[in-house]
């Protein structure tokens, strides 16, 4: 009943004169004219009660962690701790200007470089690099620090860089981007590599492959041990995505699957938030060999136990500065303080509780009647689910499931990702959900099965009790209307 | 057990349904080997001993009122911001791919294209990219896209280090050649540089890097006549009163880059902050980044979604526009709060209080014995001054007193060694800036004895 | 679709053993077995994500000033900046120890000093006492300092109060806490009082009269300074009740209309957050002749700028000590900062545009049909509709319209008080409310008449688009089910 | 205009409806002498500068490790208390009249009387009063109402003074009889009044003043056998571990009052905290304060609403069970957070951890030379130091190490010069205990040279 006007609606005209007119009298009269802004902004000027209560109603028209379970695949939605919010928000913190000389800033260095170290212990690997904004930034410095290490042995023919069909997007998007082909190596049907597929792509040209494990079908790749071998005998690199990283924290390390370089979704395994869409934090982790071409800065400690920036100077080899900063530190600081929380004890129980929750909501939708993607595999930290049995049945598809779930209030899994697996739903329930919370989602989509098969039209029209309905997203790419014009 | 639920009887319940009788049972696919080293973390604190080691921490760095900018500046961020911003409904929501269950993020992001391209007086804004850096260095991508490949980017030597530095890293993998454009050694503003020229874009930072004013529309004119895009590195503070790129010159820059951070966002040593980017909508389907767009339902009530995900790398993969996917979502909608917060009358006034406040400084630093101004010309809230002595020993005895002088140009490998980057933004009483300046006269007199 | 559980579902039973059983082990042995807890607590153990997510959600089921206009008379729902709640919230106001001495905390000392001297000065009082808590306790305190007043005279007999018949509750309620009979005195037709009617009230047992001035009835009195002439001629003094202080801040003090003695309500008229029913802050004023008997502690300042509390040692009459502490700290901290923001020109500003938002409103309701109580008077800050006439015509009361507006996303006004006004909506917009919002309501009350014309079922059966329907009160008190029992 | 968001076209379109030109014409039933005087307020800020401004008042307060009790205690608060009861539609709600708009605030108040119910082992707890003290008064006076007007209260000698203070205030004003009752000098426990007594009601408090348990069981039955009222006084945090005033003696307590400030409310100087009460269901008639109650709609779903509102002022006027109006309501809202967000498990965990700590550093003291424990018998996370010199001394001289020591009794009017009351909570870490000793050493010898 309450439609909410754009934020433009609030203007009260409180001070019509020209922009223009005004700079003598401003104290702009040094600056010339023809630099000076001509036309007033069309712009608002609410009341601050106008904006409170503007963005707080608009707040209330999301699902978030914090209201919603969002068991949303391949992003570990798990609970992001307020605390770590309270710590990164802190004047001392807050305030801090990036050129602050390092000995006025011993408290962030510290809080940094322990970080590092602690981001070093829990992936196997030598050294750290919190600098890249995100898991997409990590990869793009992970392959080019692949690159960089190619191109420093004088391997200059190593173009190529294998991916699975599964992956994440980003990976083909982050090699290109750093001047690599990308080879494609398919999955077999219990969802590990195609081993013969590797084989026949590897050769001279390989610059390395970019895994995840668990991979993107939410199972473990056992032969990791063995595609490692082969890889590093044709000459290539590792890289790990480390979006699943929750499956095996703190039990499985990727430096022990034989990884040379790869990256943390801070914003997924250590629980900061995602802001609707970031920011994140994408740590790069390498092996000693890797570790000359870390993206710059880096934090280090002195004998007495100063903390002080490694730049350009001080890393000759780095691929360089990925932004203007050393990335997300409010991020990094809530990665730190959640690290802190949980402790060695703590962290070791994530994979554990994160396996527990995927495996009894795989099996018990398995028995209301739900299929499994990988039937015969354990799930990792996540699992599919195909409806292509409604799809046959009714025409009812993964979306119309995922559209249907908001209307009880749950957020939908991961829909069509990985691409590879028709109607697919991928399902991440996170080790901070309880039994209750799972059990009620059972419950759900067992209605919605049989809503699927009774009243399939309810889930073709859902939603049905959100503050909009199913969107027209053709009609929006096609009238492109991304702006409000004044 | 922080943050994990399960009681002892539940465990028990989950694991009589999925058959295991010990949780290890679900690792059993993992080889071995793999498993079982010593994870070398500290043990873990109570929030309560957390709490005081953060205070602890953040207590361990120097209150310092800030004369520092150089692409992140300390403003007044209102109240409500982050009080809203924080909300868990945004805090803890993730990229609105489910429109119907995030209509408050994707409306906001709406808005903030909206802000955006009234700002800038462009057509089309993204979502946000990293920073304004890496956005610069997409923008050149995009360029290049709608150039075509193999041509070079102009790239003003005062332009900010770091940003140089960041386009070199990018740009440097796909062998992009970068050319530098010299600058005026009296006025720091960029020269134009002479002859023929096929190069895909210049940039153009207005302010660059030493706070100094930029002659755009002759630098945007001197482009198009050569058939290069104009790509505008803009401080979107300052152009609540400079000159929107998208009526610089005859035709108005193509790309519209810049740092978010003055709008709301707190400096925090330097991040998160986000990038933003405006072109005009026949350059649409070259951007890198998400776009919400304003639609409707089925029932025709108007709603917002995310459009043309075909540029991005979740559906076009290798071929996408860029690698990005998270973003920096919550520093935008803090952004589209801080900036309806301030309003039009609020965001002109910071920003005419900033450069007011800076002319003081200098004005009254004019006192100060052996102080220089190398570069002629007009400014916006950041100049440089050149001191007699060297500027980082002026920097670091300022600290003791409380105040981050600024920048030296020298630690940046620019201008000389008494050369440094001051900034004053609203923040600065009067009597701040009288504190500067005695600060700085008794230091000088200090160090020169 | 979600109804909200109570927390008491959220129990993982992590720690089953018998709280008795755990003494020794926990090191309790020192304390005697006689003295411990026997049971377990039946209490829940939620997770921290539970508990974050329950009450994120509660908290969505609620209107307030930050969601909704809330035009609720006599009780100035107006914006509560949030600057004040961060800097009340500040660890250095936060985490001090009420026993803190004087000498570690002069920053709290001074804004609590400032705060006294700026009451007096928009009271036109001689002295404030800032420790009552809320605004009844304001009036305690108030009918506390007359009565001590008349016994430090030996004038013993003073044992009346008059109270207009319109007055709120709290008045007799208070009156009657600090020992005095209460003689209600009626208003005239014209919303002043009955001047006969105190005149045959007043005597040599009068203490004194409790008014607000404009009064609950929307309407400032305009007799006030005779009022203060006879009841000062007959030995008694004038309390103010400042609830409705926003109507005339700035602009008329109390002092000056010849009171001696009132309570501010500063979660009203300074902004000061409701909080779902407190806490608030009734701070007292008082002529100089009161001033020996003001509650304590207060603060003073002495002649090196130095603050120090001033308690029972140095004032021997005071009608002493209202609560354990000095009051709501955190309430008075918020409304000096909104003072300090506002400075001067801010506070005069307040009443001229509470009294336009509210003659604008009650102009533009009469103009779609609404009944005004007092149609020939100047609203103050709020004005009183009756619908008698809808009443009348279809069966429908001030409730219903009440619950309509519920239905249109506004909160509802004050309704049936004052109780004289039959079928009474008293109603206060505040200065910080838009025309835009004024207009919105006009329009939903325009459309909410003529539904009680046409439709009058929609009110009766209203809310219909909240959580819940209209609830069962009269089964609420029969049934009495006011805890979960475990 | 801060906070007012009239522009100028509007406030002349609203004076037109109105009918008048100025807003001055609004205030034309005003009588002309009373209007027009100067009004002293200082100059406005702007957020920014009263941003400033705050902070350094909060800086002036020197932050101190907390050692002092006395009815308001230092506890670690969860980030998600304040987070939560911040939100705008907690913090800028009002009493839940309209239940239907209000449910949120409702289902915590009813949440938060089954927790104080199940705290106390009683059945009705009202939603708050003003604070401990107050509610303290307000219970008198209901007993009074239950017992017959005109009857006196016997209050401990050991109860927190200002607690005394209050009742003598308040209950002073209906000329109501207090009537002392000692404690014995040895253990600063009540002695039990010896002969005849027809009192309305004997207040009990655990703990009493000095940190101390009393013989609850006795005290209870004392009274019963006198047909007295057993008004039990009791720290919320000590009840996760001490037996619950709904079970003391044969017929537990009549009555529950207390401070609810540890229950996760910010000391704050000492307000805003808020009281409870607790009572019988057969006396909830009398009870002051509001109540709420589970309920059903017209569709039979669940809801909850105000209850018994003919008690209170608003309907009952001069009749009512109180005067109170406003309560603390948002207290009541974070208290109900915190205990839910600490659990039945953390409640007693931190409990445990107060008291520990509190005999840790009694122990710890034991090895300082002339320190003595005036009082023996068992107490809770809080006691009597007596020092060999003037306790208002060592503690203002520990003010300087950032230490603050305790409570001078002296100040309070009760024990001798050299009595300090300490309190330790879950606060105080082993290194924070070791300090308070070695701090409280060095300056005892300081003192005494
Ligand atoms: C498997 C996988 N890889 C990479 C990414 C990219 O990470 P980011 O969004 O942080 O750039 C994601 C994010 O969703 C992912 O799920
Ligand atoms: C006219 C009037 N007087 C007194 C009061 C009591 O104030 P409080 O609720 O702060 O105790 C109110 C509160 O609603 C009121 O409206």
């Amino acid at each position: 009943m309450n439609p909410t006007p754009l934020i433009f609606a609030y203007d009260h005209h409180r001070d019509p004169v020209q922009a223009s007119a005004r700079a003598a009298e401003e104290g702009l009269e040094d600056i010339p004219q023809t630099l000076l802004r001509g036309d007033a902004l069309h712009w608002p000027n609410p009341s601050e009660l106008e904006v409170l209560r503007h963005y707080t109603r608009l707040s209330q028209r999301n699902f978030s962690i914090d209201t919603h379970f969002y068991p949303l695949g391949s992003c570990t939605m798990k609970y992001n701790p307020r605390i770590a919010h309270e710590g990164a928000m802190l004047a001392g913190f807050a305030r801090l200007h990036p050129q602050t000389p390092a000995p006025a800033m011993q408290g962030l260095l510290r809080v940094l470089w322990e970080l590092q170290e602690w981001l070093a212990a829990i992936t196997g690997m030598a050294a750290v690099s919190l600098t890249p904004a995100a898991g997409a930034q990590g990869e793009l410095a992970g392959v080019a620090m692949i690159r960089a290490y190619h191109q420093a042995r004088g391997d200059h023919q190593r173009k190529r860089m294998l991916i699975p069909t599964a992956a994440h997007g980003t990976n083909p998007a982050s090699a290109r981007m750093a001047g690599f082909a990308v080879v494609e190596i398919p999955n077999g049907p219990d969802g590990d590599l195609d081993l013969a597929a590797l084989d026949a792509a590897l050769g001279p040209d390989t610059a390395g492959i970019m895994l995840t494990n668990p991979s993107t079908l939410g199972v473990f790749e056992r032969q990791i041990v063995q595609i490692a071998e082969r890889v590093h005998g044709a000459g290539g690199l590792l890289y790990y995505d480390g979006a699943n990283l929750n499956a095996i924290l703190g039990r499985v390390r990727p430096g022990d699957m034989g990884f040379d370089v790869m990256h943390l979704n801070l914003h997924k395994t250590l629980a900061t938030p995602h802001g609707g869409g970031g920011p994140g934090a994408g740590a790069v982790a390498v092996r000693e060999r890797l570790l000359p071409f870390l993206p710059q800065p880096r934090v280090a400690r002195d004998e007495h136990g100063r903390y002080h920036w490694l730049d350009a100077g001080d890393l000759p080899a780095s691929i360089g500065r990925l932004s203007a900063h050393a990335g997300n530190i409010g991020v990094l600081l809530r990665a730190h303080a959640y690290l802190r929380r949980l402790g060695r004890e703590g962290v070791e129980r994530v994979s554990r509780y994160a396996a527990l929750n995927a495996n009894y909501l795989l099996k018990r939708l398995q028995a209301v009647g739900f299929q499994a993607a990988f039937p015969e595999r354990r799930a990792s930290h996540e699992f599919i689910l195909s409806v292509t049995d409604l799809q046959r049945e009714n025409g009812i598809r993964a979306l119309d499931v995922a559209k249907r779930l908001l209307d009880y209030g749950i957020h939908a899994p991961t829909v069509y990702f990985p691409q590879l697996v028709p109607e697919c739903l991928l399902i991440e329930p996170t080790e901070t959900e309880s039994k209750a919370t799972l059990d009620r989602f059972v419950e759900v989509m067992q209605k919605i099965r049989q809503e699927a098969l009774e009243t399939p039209q309810l889930l073709r029209e859902a939603p049905h009790h959100l503050p909009v309905g199913r969107l027209d997203e053709a009609l929006a790419a096609r009238r492109l209307d991304v702006a409000d014009r004044a | 057990m922080p943050y994990i639920p399960h009681g002892a009887d539940e465990v028990a319940q989950m694991q009589a349904a999925i058959g295991i009788t010990d949780l290890e049972a679900l690792f059993d696919e993992v080889p071995a080997q793999l498993e079982g080293h010593d994870l070398l973390l500290p043990a873990g604190l109570s929030e309560m001993a957390l709490r005081r080691e953060l205070e602890e921490r953040a207590a361990a760095n120097t209150p310092l009122r800030c004369f520092a900018g150089g692409g992140a500046y300390a403003h007044h961020i209102p109240a409500i911001v982050w009080e809203i911003a924080g909300r868990g409904e945004f805090y803890t929501a993730y990229t609105p791919y489910q429109a119907e269950a995030s209509q408050g993020t994707l409306q906001v992001l709406y808005e903030y294209q909206s802000f955006l391209t009234r700002l800038t007086e462009m057509e089309v804004a993204n979502a946000s990219l990293y920073d304004g850096a890496s956005a610069l260095a997409e923008a050149c991508l995009m360029a290049l896209r709608l150039q075509g490949e193999g041509k070079a980017i102009l790239v003003p030597d005062n332009l900010l280090p770091a940003w140089r530095e960041v386009l070199h890293s990018i740009l440097g993998l796909q062998e992009i050649p970068l050319l530098g454009v010299p600058y005026d050694r009296q006025t720091g503003r960029l020269q134009l540089p002479e002859g023929e020229n096929d190069s895909a874009a210049l940039i153009i930072p207005q302010i660059n890097a030493f706070g100094g004013l930029e002659a755009v529309d002759a630098l945007t004119d001197w482009a198009h006549a050569r058939q290069m895009l104009a790509i505008a590195v803009v401080n979107p503070l300052a152009l609540a009163i400079l000159k929107a790129p998208g009526v610089w010159g005859q035709g108005g820059a193509d790309l519209v880059v810049g740092e978010g951070q003055p709008l709301g966002i707190p400096l925090s040593a330097g991040g998160p902050f986000f990038g933003f980017l405006t072109c005009r909508k026949a350059h649409v389907r070259q951007m890198p980044g998400r776009l919400v767009a304003r639609t409707v339902d089925v029932q025709g009530r108007e709603g917002f979604c995310l459009t043309l995900q075909a540029r991005e790398q979740h559906i076009r993969r290798g071929k996408a526009t860029s690698n990005i996917c998270t973003n920096q979502g919550l520093m935008v909608i803090a952004a589209t709060i801080h900036m309806a917060a301030l309003g039009g009358d609020g965001l002109r006034q910071t920003a005419v209080a900033c450069h007011r406040q800076a002319r003081r400084l200098r004005d009254l630093l004019a006192d100060v014995p052996g102080v220089q101004w190398p570069f002629s010309g007009p400014f916006f809230h950041e100049f440089v001054l050149r001191l007699p002595l060297s500027a980082k020993a002026v920097r670091d005895t300022l600290l003791e007193r409380g105040i981050l002088a600024g920048i030296c140009l020298a630690e940046w490998g620019m201008g000389e060694a008494g050369d440094l980057l001051v900034c004053v933004t609203e923040l600065a009483s009067d009597a701040d800036l009288l504190d500067y300046r005695d600060a700085l006269l008794a230091t000088l007199k200090d160090l020169s004895a």
